[in-house]
């Protein structure tokens, strides 16, 4: 049984536009996925579907034996705990601290304050964000936005991490970085791990399965890897 | 209780929504505050006044002595009757005699001409139309008379005051409520954003519903608390002007009214606070979680 | 008048907000016209009344026809008199025979008793005290004598009403001002990001502030028109049930109350509805703004 | 007199950060600069303060011989009507459709409908989204909303263009597109155009001014001329 498995999914906006046509493919656990695609090929749409943001106007969606499409609204926060997401618009919330963002996973889960401290303590050390811990958010650039992104998609060490054109703020040298920490995320806690990006020198630095997306068909499903692993 | 916490917190951010909702809550407990007052106000004037209002009742002239007074009795268990008192043939002579100057002399009659009568005592003025026609039901007695016009007046005014009361009250309720449900509702929309993401990273509705309804009932009984202390302040200088100015009615004591007006106050306060947050949360997240 | 299409696009998409607003200033407009319905009808009760009072003022003895007959014109002329009523010694003698069902005969005395007088018939009772002072301050009359207790207790009410009311409709009026103060600025603050976005790319503040200030002006004008019609339908069927209460009593006409309620209503509505606006915007922009 | 003109500028954040330190430099009516920069080295600063959403700790800007940090209030709006902006976090109005997000300028400078009707139809031509004109713009996929920013930034014909990675949710080709624009509307109209970008590849595709900060120092101001025009 596969990870996440999408069967003939179709999704047609109310506006008519067909962001989605007769998607198929499926994900083992562990596996590290780039996706790629033109502006408006579909990819935060498919993202939007494993989360359960919308629903799929035909067609199948699996995750970890759980039928997404007709999952109880009840369950939902439930599914998406597993979920780590970091959104192509952030949805940080801007009057709020670094700090109180990046737990808002762990709280709505209802962790203790000591591991709350402790797992925050280590996320704010990896994006080298200690001193900015008490600053709003709207104070922050808009790549240390998406680093505290990253942040906070990995704080409560979810089986899948979804990444939405992550590095679109960032320099070549922060992308890169971004990139392997999500990639070395996938290999050390064996979780699935799916980037959409633009970026294509992203995709020569690292070894992944590649889906790519044209005016909502998968056209191409390949494995690339990477020789030399070149860094930056 | 973190929940608590929030709750606070989303209040201070808040302040325009928060005086409003106050104000509402605030304004509206004022005006039941001011009928709670007519109303007791009333009450204890029915009382005041029952004292100087009677019921006279004639007997029939065959009852006797005997049947009469075991009619008084059976009257004295009547809910509303607070004394009754029984005048056989002599007492009405003597009481006749005394009340014109005379002596037993300047009126030599062979057979006592007064009847049995019996003089009744209410509890309360408004009962007395009713009791009238329960003492007139037993058949026993010619006459039944009261105070008339005058009693009549005050029944209907009391009667009145209560019906126009209560559809205001009814009236007052449901506009706090209504305000306090839209001011959830704006209270939420203005959070549109904030509730998105929560829910978006796997937040149930109990945990955003729970500061909401927390928000409003402490909101709901913050205002009812400060209405009940205005009014207690506003009705002080009131009794005070009406006992200068109209110094031989029975007003109130500021100390009746100052229970009835906290439990009212603060109880309709928080049910207004939590009924209105609940229905706000019902009828707007589903659409802002979509 | 695009800013005006633009005002009704914003409160179209504010409905909760504009619900608050409008029960706000509704509901502050309705006790704004009971007091005004109080106040009218007590002007009514006022102009019948004074017809069943008369201020009765005897001249000094030695005052001559002629100059009482002088000082008659001159009271005539106060602003306070209705209608005056000059009685010759003779007329007093006449009047007093009249009223024991005498004839001249029975009451054979030199030289007539009666000092001369005067009825003073005023416009309002409660400028009796204050016209009976007048009276007597001219200095010319013995005794200056009015219907005492009843219309000192009638002037008495009507000035607390009047104070009472006047106080009412402040903090009334303040109240619905405060709420529209505040509804405009969360209804500023819920469009924030819009205004500021608006601002970066070079709008100026008068670009900013027209629609909100339309729309302040239409919610307040809206509000007070739809306050007039509750309350004339309200005081409809108040004056039915009063007229059939207490038919002998001087009930104002519906028709009489139309016209200051329906100005009263929408003026108020408006000036608040411009006036929260204004304020707000001037509080809240420059913060939204920074 | 130079078009614009920082001397000495310092902002120093409420925060602490030291966001700009002792950056002067001009510009000419014409040019076409890249900023670049690391994450945080302060290009969105160096933006907010041309268009006076910040003003500088110290040091002075001009912009076409106006004081900007002495320009009253009242004037900002006159100001900001010059220029051109397409915001690092897009800064449209989501609820609202695309036509209506597009004509904002025109509608502030109070121009007449037919006008506004003439030229918005000139620009969704330009960023092929005639068939999208009533759609909101929340439905718009992250590429699409970017290129109606860069709709948005040259409708009313700005004297001064300000992009601030206006290619981070674009493809390749896509961002290619956009930067050729602005570099035409630079040639064209005779305006000035300040692109902040990540975006290394672009820098090789155009001549024109570098300017690169680092740390909020103002470390290289040289120009790169492109010899063969390469497309993409
Ligand atoms: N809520 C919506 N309603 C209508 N159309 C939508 C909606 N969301 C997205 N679309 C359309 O669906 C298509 C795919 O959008 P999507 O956001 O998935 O693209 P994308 O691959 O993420 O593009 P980008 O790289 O620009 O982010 C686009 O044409 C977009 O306009
Ligand atoms: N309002 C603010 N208050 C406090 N600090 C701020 C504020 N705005 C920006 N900063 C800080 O100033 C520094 C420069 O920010 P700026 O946004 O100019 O960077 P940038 O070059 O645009 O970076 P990026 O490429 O990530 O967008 C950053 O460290 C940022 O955190
Ligand atoms: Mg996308
Ligand atoms: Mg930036």
């Amino acid at each position: 049984m596969a990870f996440i498995g999408f069967d003939k999914v179709y999704k047609i906006y109310s506006s008519g536009v067909k962001a989605l046509q007769n998607v198929s493919f499926s994900i083992e656990e562990g596996e590290f996925i780039f996706l790629v695609g033109p502006t408006g090929a579909g990819k935060t749409t498919l993202m939007k579907l494993i989360n359960r943001e919308e629903l799929p106007t035909s067609g199948d969606i699996w995750f970890d034996d759980i039928h997404i499409n007709h999952l109880d609204d009840g369950y939902l926060p439930f599914l998406r705990r597993n979920l780590g997401i970091i959104f192509q618009d952030l949805k940080l919330i801007p009057s709020r601290t670094v700090y109180e963002n990046l737990i808002f996973p762990l709280q709505i889960m209802g962790i203790k304050k000591h591991l709350i401290s402790k797992l925050s303590a280590r996320i704010l050390a990896m994006l080298e964000m200690e001193n900015r811990k008490h600053h709003l958010v709207e104070w922050l650039s808009g790549g240390e936005k998406q680093k505290l992104c990253l942040g906070r998609a990995l704080i409560h060490q979810p089986q899948l991490v979804l990444a939405d054109e992550p590095t679109g703020n960032l320099d070549q040298y922060a992308a890169y970085e971004m990139v392997e920490t999500l990639y070395l995320y996938c290999r050390e806690e064996k979780a699935s791990v799916i980037v959409s990006t633009h970026n294509d020198r992203l995709l020569k630095s690292f070894s992944g399965r590649i889906l790519q997306l044209d005016q909502g068909h998968l056209v191409t499903d390949r494995y690339s890897r990477v020789r030399v692993k070149t860094g930056f | 209780m973190g929940f608590v916490r929030d709750a606070f917190y989303n209040l201070r951010k808040r302040p325009s929504l928060i005086l409003i909702g106050f104000l509402s809550i605030f304004f509206t407990q004022l005006i039941v505050n001011i009928f709670i007052f007519g109303y007791l106000e009333m009450e204890k004037m029915g009382k005041f006044s029952a004292q100087s209002f009677t019921i006279k009742a004639y007997f029939q002239s065959e009852i006797t002595d005997e049947k009469a007074q075991e009619t008084v009795q059976k009257l004295k268990n009547l809910p509303n009757v607070s004394s009754i008192v029984f005048l056989s043939k002599e007492d009405a002579q003597k009481k006749f005699l005394e009340y014109f100057e005379l002596t037993p002399e300047d009126f030599p009659v062979d057979e006592n001409p007064f009847p049995l009568s019996v003089e009744i005592t209410p509890k309360r003025v408004e009962s007395i139309p009713e009791l009238a026609n329960q003492v007139k039901n037993t058949g026993l007695f010619d006459d039944v008379i009261y105070g008339g016009k005058n009693v009549d007046v005050f029944v209907r005014f009391y009667h009145m005051l209560l019906s126009v009361g209560s559809i205001v009250l009814f009236l007052v309720f449901i506009f706090s409520l209504v305000v306090i449900i839209n001011l959830i509702r704006i209270s939420i929309q203005s959070r549109k954003g904030e509730i998105r993401v929560f829910h978006l990273i796997g937040a149930t509705e109990t945990f955003i519903r729970r500061p909401i309804i927390t928000e409003g009932f402490f909101e709901g009984l913050f205002a009812g608390i400060s209405a009940f202390f205005l009014s207690i302040l506003v009705f002080h200088f009131l009794l005070d002007f009406l006992h200068a100015a109209f110094p031989f009615f029975p007003w109130i004591n500021l100390t009746d009214i100052m229970a009835p007006l906290l439990v009212v106050d603060t109880f309709m306060g928080g049910i207004i606070g939590i009924l209105g947050s609940l229905i706000a949360c019902n009828s707007v997240l589903k659409e802002v979680l979509r």
